[in-house]
């Protein structure tokens, strides 16, 4: 527990410094990665000890309030979510040395520092809480420090328009948590989560809806998502890949922690974040697919991963309630490592998109292509993360999509309701697995493959060396989960057990053990029939010299690089396909005359529950309040009458 | 003591109009004040016990108002110097409608302001229910010449409408004070505070309510309470920055005193469940009157005046529901005038920058003011109670209390106009604050930030912050002492 | 030991399949066909030649064709052969194998996008989008059987289905069948699905995205083709042939005829049956998607 | 002995409050104003049965002078230096005006009955009588367009306040009375002060002109950003 205040401390200090350096870009980059990478290595090492012997640490600030206290804990699930955010913000750290080089001398880069070490700060705060008053503070420092680094280019009207849409997500998102957890501090003073007493009945089921929408907007549920799509693109690479990696599943978390003190749940909580899950699922990978920006596109994909734990989430719940072990905790266990990968491969995948914002100055994949040529390292690093994030073995992804997909099928054998949830999940697994690797299949093949589609990829280069760096650190995460998930059994067993009760850690154990061992050894097998087909190959065309020519044009003569399949018409038959869902907006000016000058044809996947749900609803409202402005009419006559209206109605009625 | 803390303020006042050099009136102005200041935290510590029969005496709620009112004015006498001096230089002209005007006399102005100060003192002072209504009527006449500063239509106009609107409202006060009067003629309680307690159980119910009801609309006119406040954003917006801050911040604070006395008494007769059902219903109007009226927002000061009204709102709703829900509206008070006065101050230096107080034609304030605009954000995040801040335990605590005492309706109402509040602010202070900032006026000279305007607003924000994370004792203690004063002891 | 000659047969004798595939339509044809063993000499062939290269390609390129041939080889292992466990079987393992088919798919997928042709990247979407349909519809089959046999890795699934099972359950089996027949034809790209035989680039799905491979390259994938035939005509296989008997040898010999009797089904499918419009192809997925579904269903009802 | 004469009074403030609600010119409204304040004056002289203390004489004189004098001539001069024309411009009409007037009188009869007083004080009617002039001085603020009606709307409302307050004579300080009074005066000054203010920037003191500090911008209907 001492490192983890030291590693806080060391974060808010070198936020301190970074903005007292703003002057020098290069002191400020300096002292703000330095700080978080320090910060990090040293969290990490007590993070790592409470995984290995599972221990529960307790510290209490001597801070008098009137409600509320600072008291902090430091338990397996705490800690198991605090490795993926010392891991990533120490990496983002580093890759944003290299990263924010582009706005030197455009603008002073110690508050984007600062701020970026303070929401690394506010989401370990968050994580360590054990009242509701840090709880919050952390929480809203951290919707803070990433709304000012979301607002980060300011200049431009549509990051303004992310972050209010950000900005009110965050706020409505506070207020219902609030609100959950005035009703958990019901039956006490304290706010402190060892106090809490559970809310009974009617209550406890507010409680929960109350987590759900509070939590939900931060972790992104469809359709409390709106902003995920805003915000992420808006902010600096290395931000939006700590945002969508960690930052959202504090949203995760808190879910986590609030079911907790709701027990006994009910079986429908568990259908809800089912249903969550399910559509988050397959809408947000829809969606993704549907984009032309790469960061858009990743971010609509953390909805769909979000989806994906949310699901994991519902059948442990489903499972628990029906007492089918296995199936919770398997649940569990993939919602839980789904966290920890998603934050590897996002990262890395937000951190490779930022590469190629940063080199092509552009992350329009209709803009794109034939990068891998010029970037071979990033190319590397994003494939690794876009087969991580298909869910394709032998890298991580796997092993979390596997766990839920598993659960599912031991729930196969259960009463007619929960199997009928465990085929639901099984077929949804299944679709967003493929849909998801279409997905990545043409962001990668967009941006790396074929021939580049404008200049703007001519002058491309490299990405900088801490770039490179902190990409391979997440990369070779994401390949050593997927080759040692066996590994991770203890800790994983331990974490659940924790956050859900003994008996399901217990339970995953017995439940996970075998399968992993057989992946893992499925995952070395593969690797060596890779290399024995590569060697074999190599063997075979020994003292050869492969030729080069064109790549074949089915005899057309003159192909251009504009020619090729673009990206929204590589997706375009399932885009077709899920055209009710999307609502994609064509623009088509056609041909006109004997001699048309030009055509142009576009389309625009646009926000539908921004369009269609929201900007309607704000629209009402704003109507409401026109309407009611004339009661300030400026006229005393009228407002003298309020007085006196207000008065009579109150002697009449209470008198 | 006591009397010193009136007494100061009123002489310095008075000889305000007869200095006519105005470096040593600002002079005046800042010593005065710092001097008030210094008794105030001398009350503080040695807390005068209250002799019954006395006019005048601190309990610990008088204790709590007179606390915020002095801070606010010394930093507003701070935040004066610089913000006079400019107006000094500066020919009155309103890029709005173009016309030229000429600012009141100096003298005028910070004689008034300190008389204003001895006339708020007085209302925190007063034990007599009377002499409390006296002194709440005198802030009105006093603070009337502070709006009509810039001497213009619109301020001038605003400067009615408050005289009026709240003369009025006040004289209501006056009748529910004789129906308290009234009430206790059996008793032979009289007005006098103490004596009114004692024999609370023997008053005329029907009269107490009646009274209350009176005293209710009365106080809660000049209080801002919805739907009493139309004069609230009107003078708000019109008046200097330094006077709305303080309007803001201890005006309505000492018209609330008003209420919470009249509610003290009304709780000794047996009567809380009475009261609290119309501060609930009065505080979520004007939580919703807020929040409609935030939304459409053009004038970045009436948007702060709309703010206080829900904060008025959250007071009356916490007051409303007793228990700790009274610690946290005692608490979101201390810390709304403190972060309110604030944003009123740095509006000021906006003000004087961009010359409009249309929030579409402020833009870029973080690239054009950064400082300002650092503190213009910190201010929204503050005034919408995001932690750490003292806002957001006092919120925090109404809504368990709220929810504890089953109101669930008013809870979800309370939520959600937060809600709307917070996104129509959010929404403002955005656009306000980001972007690119338009070219530099044609006046081509720039008043710029003025460090002097902005400490003050600093100094606040931080405190209010610190409330967030760490309570004194003493105001744990006094705050306490008034919760169970008001009869949120529960 | 036998687990490897297992192995082993599957490898030599899957190229085979589409001998007999060919063989049979071309005596609907009214032809005398090519060679039964006509792929043998081409992989032959093949792997002796020098590989030409587009200029637009990258390493990529070339790792496709191995990382499609290594992938599949690997869920060969996952695979029964006729009833008996395969060397890679634990619970779950089905799901390890769908998802391993899925990595050859997004390796030929990408192989395809690095030439930058508009008609390999055409086959490549065409290719995604059939998955997205036709992978629940194969998992919801599994689940079936997982349900209905109370088993979780695909050896003791298919090891557990006897012929009491059939009984109880035909229809049930036979709704599992039907879709996988589905799936099993239209990832394997065969009619109605795709047409391997056709020489319009623009209609075709796997071979076009082939297009541009050529040397050991296309010795690869058409391999890795031959085996995944084998692969998921394997389950087809072992779900109709409930009967074990004691002998391993009379099993083997059992299903490996089994498998050619399912050749030479598909060649007669292939040969009265036209390709459909791609728009079509998705309700032919669905209809197996649909069939999972009932058969869950009716397992359910049992 | 003075029960009779006090509700003798109450009836004449009745009437005055009627008057009032219809007199059409703005001198005829100061001087009924006026009127009403001094009649009420006279209340706390007959509160004690025997001889008035000297106490309830000073303050009554101080009234008396106050509302009797010195308030008139403020209104009057405000009036003509604001060369504000002669009527009052009610927003409706008289009858409007009296009916308004007469169901005040019913409200405050009927709140009455709700809040009956102590036996220690004899006189009828008081409440309702105090209530219906505090209505009618709302009336006349809210009905009347001038600026000065509405200061008289005030004195009226406090007119009511006095009836009530002079009547039952509540025990206070004097002290605090005076302050009371002080204030007033004070409030009516400055209001005379701003209304001289309002003729000036202003050139009359309709308050029609004064409601441009609004939230109400008609112009922008439905329109929604």
């Amino acid at each position: 527990m001492l490192f983890s205040v030291v590693s806080v401390v060391v974060l808010l200090f070198s936020a301190l410094l970074a903005l007292i350096f703003n002057r020098s870009a290069l002191k400020t980059s300096a002292v703000g990665a330095s700080g978080a990478v320090i910060a990090s290595l040293t969290g990490l090492i007590p993070v790592v000890k409470t995984l290995i012997v599972p221990a529960r640490e307790t510290l209490s600030l001597p801070c008098s309030l009137p409600v509320g206290s600072f008291s902090f804990v430091l338990d397996p699930l705490a800690a198991f979510f605090l490795v993926p955010v010392f891991i990533l913000t120490a990496a983002a750290a580093l890759y944003g040395v290299d990263y924010l080089k582009q706005f030197d001398g455009k603008k002073p880069l110690g508050l984007a520092w600062a701020m970026f070490n303070v929401l690394s700060a506010s989401m370990v705060v968050v994580i360590l809480s054990a009242d509701a008053v840090p709880f919050l503070i952390g929480w809203e420092a951290m919707a803070a420090a990433s709304f000012a680094l979301v607002i980060f280019e300011h200049e431009k009207s549509q990051v303004r328009k992310a972050g209010i849409i950000y900005l009110v997500a965050g706020g409505a998102g506070a207020l219902f948590l609030l609100a959950m957890f005035a009703l958990f501090g019901i039956g006490s003073d304290s706010l402190a989560f060892s106090s809490f007493t559970r809310p009974a009945g009617g209550l406890a089921s507010v409680a929960f809806l109350c987590a759900i929408m509070g939590f939900g907007l931060k972790a992104g549920f469809v359709p409390l998502h709106i902003w995920l799509p805003e915000a992420h693109p808006a902010a600096p690479s290395h931000v939006s890949a700590v945002m969508s990696g960690v930052m959202i599943k504090m949203g995760i978390y808190g879910l986590m922690r609030a079911l907790h003190f709701l027990t006994p749940w009910q079986p429908w909580w568990g259908w809800l974040l089912i249903t969550i899950g399910v559509v988050s699922g397959l809408l947000g990978v829809i969606f993704a697919l549907a984009q032309h920006d790469l960061k858009r596109l990743l971010a609509y994909s953390s909805i769909e991963n979000i989806g994906i734990i949310t699901l994991g989430l519902g059948i442990g719940v489903l499972g628990v309630v029906k007492a089918i072990y296995p199936l919770a905790a398997l649940g569990f266990a993939g919602a839980l490592l789904h966290v920890v990968n998603h934050a590897l491969f996002k990262g890395l995948l937000f951190m490779g998109a930022g590469a190629v914002l940063h080199a092509a100055g552009t992350a329009e994949l209709e803009a794109l292509g034939g990068l891998s040529k010029k970037m071979p390292r990033t190319a590397v690093y994003f494939l690794v993360g876009a087969a991580a994030i298909a869910g394709l073995p032998p890298l991580n992804g796997f092993v979390s999509e596997f766990f839920i997909c598993f659960g599912a099928f031991t729930a196969l054998r259960a009463p007619i309701q929960t199997a009928t949830g465990a085929v639901l999940t099984i077929a949804v697994m299944a679709a967003i697995g493929t849909l998801a690797s279409a997905c990545f299949a043409k962001a990668f093949g967009a941006v790396f493959l074929g021939k580049s589609r404008s200049l703007k990829c001519a002058a491309v280069h490299e990405a900088g060396p801490w770039m490179g760096f902190a990409m391979g650190v997440l990369a070779a995460a994401c390949v050593f989960i997927g080759f040692a998930s066996p590994l991770l059994v203890a800790p994983l067993s331990a974490a659940i057990a924790c956050g859900f009760g003994p008996r399901l850690g217990l339970e995953f154990s017995a439940a996970a053990g075998i399968p992993l061992l057989y992946i893992s050894a499925g995952a070395l097998t593969l690797a060596a029939v890779l290399a024995l087909i590569t060697v074999f190959r190599k063997f075979l065309l020994r003292g050869r010299k492969p030729a080069a020519g064109p790549t074949w044009d089915c005899g057309y003569a003159a192909p251009s690089a504009r020619m090729q399949y673009g990206a929204s018409s590589f997706v375009q038959p399932l885009t077709d396909f899920f055209q009710p869902m999307l609502r994609t907006q064509r623009h088509y000016s056609g041909l006109k005359g004997f001699f048309p000058a030009g055509a142009d044809f576009h389309t625009e996947a646009n926000s539908v529950f921004y369009n269609h749900l929201y900007a309607p609803a704000a629209n009402l409202i704003k109507r409401l309040a026109f309407r009611y402005s004339w009661l300030q009419h400026g006229r005393l006559q009228l407002y003298i009458l309020y007085i006196v209206v207000a008065l009579i109605a109150l002697l009449v009625c209470k008198l | 003591m006591i009397i010193l803390l009136m007494l100061v303020p009123l002489l310095a006042g008075l000889s305000a109009f007869l200095i006519s050099d105005d470096g040593r009136r600002r002079g005046l102005l800042v010593s005065a004040s710092a001097l008030h200041l210094a008794l105030t935290i001398l009350v503080f510590v040695a807390r005068p016990e209250i002799i019954p029969g006395d006019w005048f005496g601190l309990d610990a709620l008088g204790l709590l108002f007179l606390g915020i009112t002095s801070v606010l004015f010394f930093g507003a006498s701070v935040y004066a110097v610089k913000y006079l001096s400019f107006e000094k230089y500066d020919p009155g002209e309103d890029s709005d409608e173009g016309f030229i005007f000429n600012n009141q006399p100096e003298a005028v102005f910070i004689g008034c302001l300190l008389l204003f100060l001895s006339a708020m003192t007085a209302v925190t002072v007063s034990r007599h229910l009377g002499m409390l209504w006296a002194a709440v009527e005198a802030t009105t006449l006093l603070s009337a010449p502070l709006i009509y500063f810039h001497r213009h239509k619109r301020s001038l106009e605003a400067t009615w409408k408050y005289l009026l609107i709240c003369s009025v409202g006040i004289a209501l006060a006056l009748m529910g004070n004789l129906f308290l009067g009234a009430a206790g003629i059996k008793a032979g309680a009289g007005l006098d505070l103490e004596s009114l307690l004692s024999k609370a159980a023997a008053l005329d119910p029907a009269w107490v309510k009646a009274a209350f009801l009176f005293l209710f609309v009365g106080y809660g006119t000049k209080m801002g309470l919805a739907p009493f406040h139309t004069w609230l954003p009107d003078a708000h917006s019109e008046s200097p920055a330094l006077v709305s801050a303080l309007l803001s911040g201890a005006l309505l604070n000492c018209a609330f005193l008003g209420i919470l006395r009249a509610a003290q008494v009304c709780a000794g007769a047996g009567l809380a469940g009475f009261t609290g059902d119309i501060f609930i219903l009065f505080g979520l109007l004007s939580l919703m009157t807020a929040a409609l009226f935030i939304l459409g927002q053009r004038d970045y000061k009436r948007m702060l005046a709309y703010s206080s009204i829900e904060h008025m709102g959250i007071l009356s709703l916490g007051v409303g529901l007793g228990g700790g829900a009274v610690y946290g509206a005692l608490l979101n008070s201390v810390a709304h005038s403190l972060t309110k006065a604030g944003l009123f101050f740095v509006s000021g230096v906006i003000l004087a920058a961009y010359k409009t107080k249309h929030i579409s034609e402020v833009k870029g304030l973080f690239r054009r003011l950064p400082k300002t605009g650092v503190l213009w954000l910190a201010g929204f995040f503050l005034i919408t109670g995001t932690p750490p801040s003292g806002i957001f335990l006092g919120k925090l605590m109404i809504l368990k209390a709220t929810l504890a005492g089953g109101h669930y309706v008013a809870a979800a109402a309370y939520l959600f106009f937060l809600a709307v509040v917070f996104a129509g602010l959010g929404r403002i202070f955005l656009e306000m604050t980001f972007g690119e900032a338009p070219q530099a006026g044609t006046s081509g000279k720039l008043p710029g930030e003025s460090r002097q305007m902005l400490i003050p607003a600093a100094c606040f924000f931080v405190c209010v912050i610190i409330l967030g994370l760490y309570m004194p004792g003493w105001l744990s203690d006094t705050i306490a002492g008034a919760q169970r004063l008001i009869g949120g002891a529960v | 030991m036998k687990v490897v000659a297992q192995y082993l047969m599957v490898l030599t004798l899957s190229p085979l399949l589409l001998g007999v595939i060919n063989r049979v339509k071309a005596f609907f044809g009214g032809r005398k066909g090519i060679p039964l063993f006509q792929l043998y000499r081409d992989l032959f062939k093949l792997l002796h030649k020098t590989p030409v290269y587009s200029r637009s390609t990258t390493w990529l390129f070339r790792a496709g064709p191995i990382v499609g041939l290594g992938a599949v080889l690997c869920a060969l292992a996952i695979v029964p052969f006729s009833g008996r466990h395969s060397f890679l079987a634990f619970d779950g393992d089905l799901i390890l194998m769908v998802y391993l088919l899925g990595l050859a798919r997004f390796a030929t997928v990408l192989a395809a996008l690095d030439t930058g042709s508009s008609f390999e990247d055409m086959g490549a979407s065409r290719e995604v989008q059939f998955a997205v349909f036709a992978e629940p519809a194969f998992f919801l089959a599994l689940a079936a059987l997982a349900r209905g046999t109370g088993q979780l890795s695909l050896s003791a699934m298919f090891a557990g289905l006897t012929p009491a099972v059939w009984q109880s359950a035909a229809s049930v089996l036979a709704l599992v069948t039907a879709a996988l027949f589905i799936v099993f034809l239209a990832e394997n790209s065969r009619v109605p699905v795709d047409d391997p035989n056709t020489h319009l680039e623009l209609t075709m799905i796997h071979e076009v995205m082939a297009l541009d491979h050529s040397g050991p390259d296309l010795a690869f994938i058409l391999y890795g083709a031959a085996l995944k035939l084998w692969a998921l005509g394997a389950l087809i296989s072992c779900a109709v042939l409930p009967r074990h008997s004691a002998s391993w040898f009379v099993d083997s010999g059992r299903f490996i005829l089994m498998m050619f009797v399912l050749a030479a089904a598909v060649g007669v499918l292939e040969s009265i049956i036209a390709r459909l419009r791609f728009l079509k192809v998705p309700y032919l997925l669905f209809t197996a998607f649909s069939f999972s579904v009932l058969a869950l269903m009716f397992q359910a009802a049992r | 002995m003075h029960t009779t004469t006090a509700e003798l009074i109450i009836v004449a403030i009745i009437l005055l409050d009627l008057s009032l609600a219809v007199s059409g010119s703005l001198a005829a409204c100061i001087r009924l104003a006026a009127a009403q304040g001094v009649i009420a004056a006279i209340l706390p002289l007959l509160a004690g049965s025997g001889a008035p203390e000297s106490r309830a004489i000073i303050f009554s004189s101080t009234v008396i002078l106050l509302k009797g004098v010195i308030f008139p001539w403020l209104l009057t001069r405000a009036r003509v230096k604001a060369n504000a024309r002669k009527d009052v411009e009610p927003f409706i009409g008289y009858p409007a005006s009296i009916i308004l007037c007469l169901g005040a009188f019913a409200a405050a009869s009927w709140l009455g009955t709700r809040l009956p007083l102590p036996e220690t004080t004899r006189v009828a009617w008081i409440v309702p009588a105090s209530l219906a002039t505090i209505f009618t001085g709302f009336l006349l603020i809210t009905t009347r367009a001038k600026a000065i009606t509405q200061v008289l709307g005030y004195l009226v409302i406090e007119n009511g306040i006095y009836v009530f307050g002079l009547a039952l004579f509540v025990e206070q300080p004097l002290m605090v009375e005076l302050a009371i009074l002080l204030d007033i005066f004070v409030a009516v000054f400055v209001m005379g002060i701003t209304i001289f203010h309002i003729s000036r920037e202003f050139d009359h003191i309709d308050t029609d002109e004064l409601s441009q500090l609004s939230d109400w911008h008609p112009q922008r209907d439905g329109e929604a950003e």
